[in-house]
């Protein structure tokens, strides 16, 4: 039978006769024109086992890939670029089209050109099956066509309590921060009775001419007991300490004094060096009038 | 009247973005639908449901009912830190009520945000008391029945006094100098010493 | 089961412009309601009605009827025209999934245009699985519960036809005709390719 037949109104109830391949030219030009709408080799085969017009697992395997095959051929004559899966079915098909009419020899492992054909079968079923799902799901009423959702929906709201996670210490913290960020706008420095270095000088230098000389130099005598005497200040003892032995520093580097300590937290000890009373006491008497400016 | 009409009214009640008058739904429906009679069937199968069939003003629409507006609101708990700001303004308002605007600033000693005391206000624990009347009758503000609530006081006089803040410590302003413990060995306190001249900047990062 | 909270849950799901699933609706009624009772009971009061309560992926929401679809003259929202390929991919990712693009490429005979998932992922049908532990950890694909609503689906297992392909051992997702003695893979054989086809193309095969 023609593929003329195929195509014309012939009434489907009219016997078949025993099929033939199609005439192979019009075949294959027939899914050329139509080539851009395949979705590759498979889906030509498909269309292929198609018209056979059996139930697909009847197909005639041997048919599918003469058809397939001529296809390539008229593509390959029109030089029409196909996309390279449509080679390599070609390729395939031919190869299986050679193991199908050769006769069977024992071929180890490799699987049988019937089993290769079924493997075909398959992949044609599938797709098909898929195709078909394909329809039933767009044929499915749909969402915004056949289906609809509220047109106007009010909408969920979410009222939100914030709950504030402050104590009253963070107030009053806040407050008393205030207060004293005030306090700073104005803030004086107090005022501290502390011994200044100058009067510690004019002290020091005091009570070192006053100590019993034994030589050239003045005896070893404790800071501590340069200090004032009864101080109840804390801070004014303090201040007369640390004034004190600054300048009694101050003393040595001019070479008046000697100082020295035994060890670590040990009593600091300090002695006047007369060089010459002449000098000594100028120079003592200069350190005076600057401290007193 | 078809039950197969009320189904398709439904629908298009229900699918309509907007409410429709009945001469829009007769358009729609199926010849020979009695709109009118199956818009009354269908108001009264909804009756009393969580969905009502509305006529407003000649208009027809579903909505829900009226009585459960609220139980359709999710009600969320938002924990939220107060701003210093906000905490300073609260507590001068507080100390200070009633407090204009212009005497938060000069006793905050900086220029206070719109935002923050609108946050004091949405929080419920300020609102506007009367205008002060003096030249240009400035607002001013004071602390809520809300604000007692949330800091468990039973009044405004609850409120400790500045003397209070004071004997608490809260206003401390002492040099670190001055907290020196009293010790007769000047030289064994060298160490404790320096710890305590690092409370200043404990301070600081309180402020900060 | 209260009738009040029937009424909540009703007014709920008509409000929302989502689907909602139980535990979304559970936050918002009010304590000790049965949210899955109650789905189950208006879901009945709706049956055959022109407006149906969905269960889509777990996601409830109300709907006009299906079968209404002729009837209700609204304005369509039809979406864009999906190609051929498209919904042949759709339909293998609705019926394989979890489904990796080799094995879509496999069923369909043909590599996949870089446009064909792009489309079903922009519509919002198709959606990435997890990595198939195989190796090479390839990426699957998998529809999602836009898709379902899309086609007034409950479930996956709601798809037209699914237990007869299940049955007929077509939702096999193997490659079929990769027992080819020579070739594992017909589109990794470009070289034996070469040798058969008379005039390969090796551009147009790389590219397949």
């Amino acid at each position: 039978m023609s593929t003329e037949a195929v195509k014309s109104d012939q009434p489907e109830f009219q016997e078949d006769p025993p099929r033939t391949p199609p005439s192979p030219i019009h075949e294959a030009d027939q899914l050329l024109i139509n080539v851009d709408g395949y979705e590759g080799p498979i889906d030509v085969l498909l269309d292929l086992a198609r018209n056979q017009k059996v139930d697909i697992t009847q197909i005639s395997i041997l048919q599918l890939a003469r058809q397939y095959l001529s296809f390539i051929e008229r593509a390959q004559e029109l030089n029409l670029e196909l996309a390279a899966e449509y080679l390599v079915m070609a390729a395939w098909l031919a190869y299986l089209k050679s193991r199908l009419l050769l006769p069977k020899t024992e071929e180890g492992d490799e699987p049988s050109a019937q089993e290769m054909a079924e493997a075909l079968q398959f992949q044609l079923r599938r797709l098909e099956a898929m195709q078909n799902c394909a329809e039933a799901l767009m044929n499915r009423p749909q969402l915004g066509q056949d289906v609809f959702t509220r047109g106007r929906p009010e909408g969920l709201g979410v009222v939100t309590h914030t709950r504030w996670n402050v104590t009253l210490y963070d107030m009053l913290k806040a407050y008393g921060d205030i207060q004293r960020r005030g306090d700073d706008s104005h803030y004086d420095l107090p005022e501290f009775h502390l011994m200044s270095t100058e009067d510690a000088m004019s002290r020091l230098t005091r009570m070192l001419g006053n100590l019993p000389r034994k030589g050239m130099h003045s005896v070893w005598t404790t800071l501590e007991s340069f200090m004032p005497d009864g101080v109840k200040d804390k801070m004014y003892g303090r201040s007369a300490l640390a004034s004190t032995f600054t300048v009694g520093l101050e003393l040595v580097k001019q070479g008046k004094l000697e100082i020295k300590q035994d060890g670590a937290f040990r009593p600091i000890y300090m002695r006047g060096r007369i060089v010459e009373d002449d000098d000594g006491g100028e120079d003592a008497q200069n350190e005076k009038d600057r401290s007193d400016e | 009247m078809s039950k197969e009409h009320k189904r398709i009214l439904e629908a298009l009640l229900f699918a309509s973005p907007e409410a429709l008058k009945p001469q829009e739904l007769h358009e729609r429906m199926p010849d020979g639908a009695d709109v009118g009679a199956l818009l009354k069937a269908l108001q009264a199968d909804y009756a009393g449901r969580g969905v009502e069939l509305m006529n407003i003003d000649g208009y027809w629409a579903f909505r829900t009912a009226e009585d459960l507006g609220e139980a359709l609101n999710l009600e969320k708990n938002v924990h939220k830190k107060m701003s210093k700001a906000a905490l300073e303004t609260l507590a001068i308002v507080a100390y200070h009520q009633p407090v204009t605007r212009a005497e938060i600033e000069n006793i905050r000693g900086v220029a206070t945000h719109r935002g923050t005391l609108d946050a004091l206000i949405e929080a419920g624990w300020v609102k506007p008391g009367r205008r002060r009347e003096t030249p240009g009758r400035p607002l001013t503000w004071v602390t809520t029945t809300d604000f007692l609530d949330q800091f468990s006081l039973s009044s405004i006089m609850d409120l400790p006094g500045l003397d209070d803040l004071k004997a608490s410590g809260l206003l401390d302003r002492r040099p670190a100098i001055d907290t020196l413990p009293a010790a007769n060995d000047l030289f064994a306190q060298v160490e404790r010493e320096e710890e305590l001249a690092e409370e200043p900047d404990d301070e600081n990062i309180m402020e900060g």
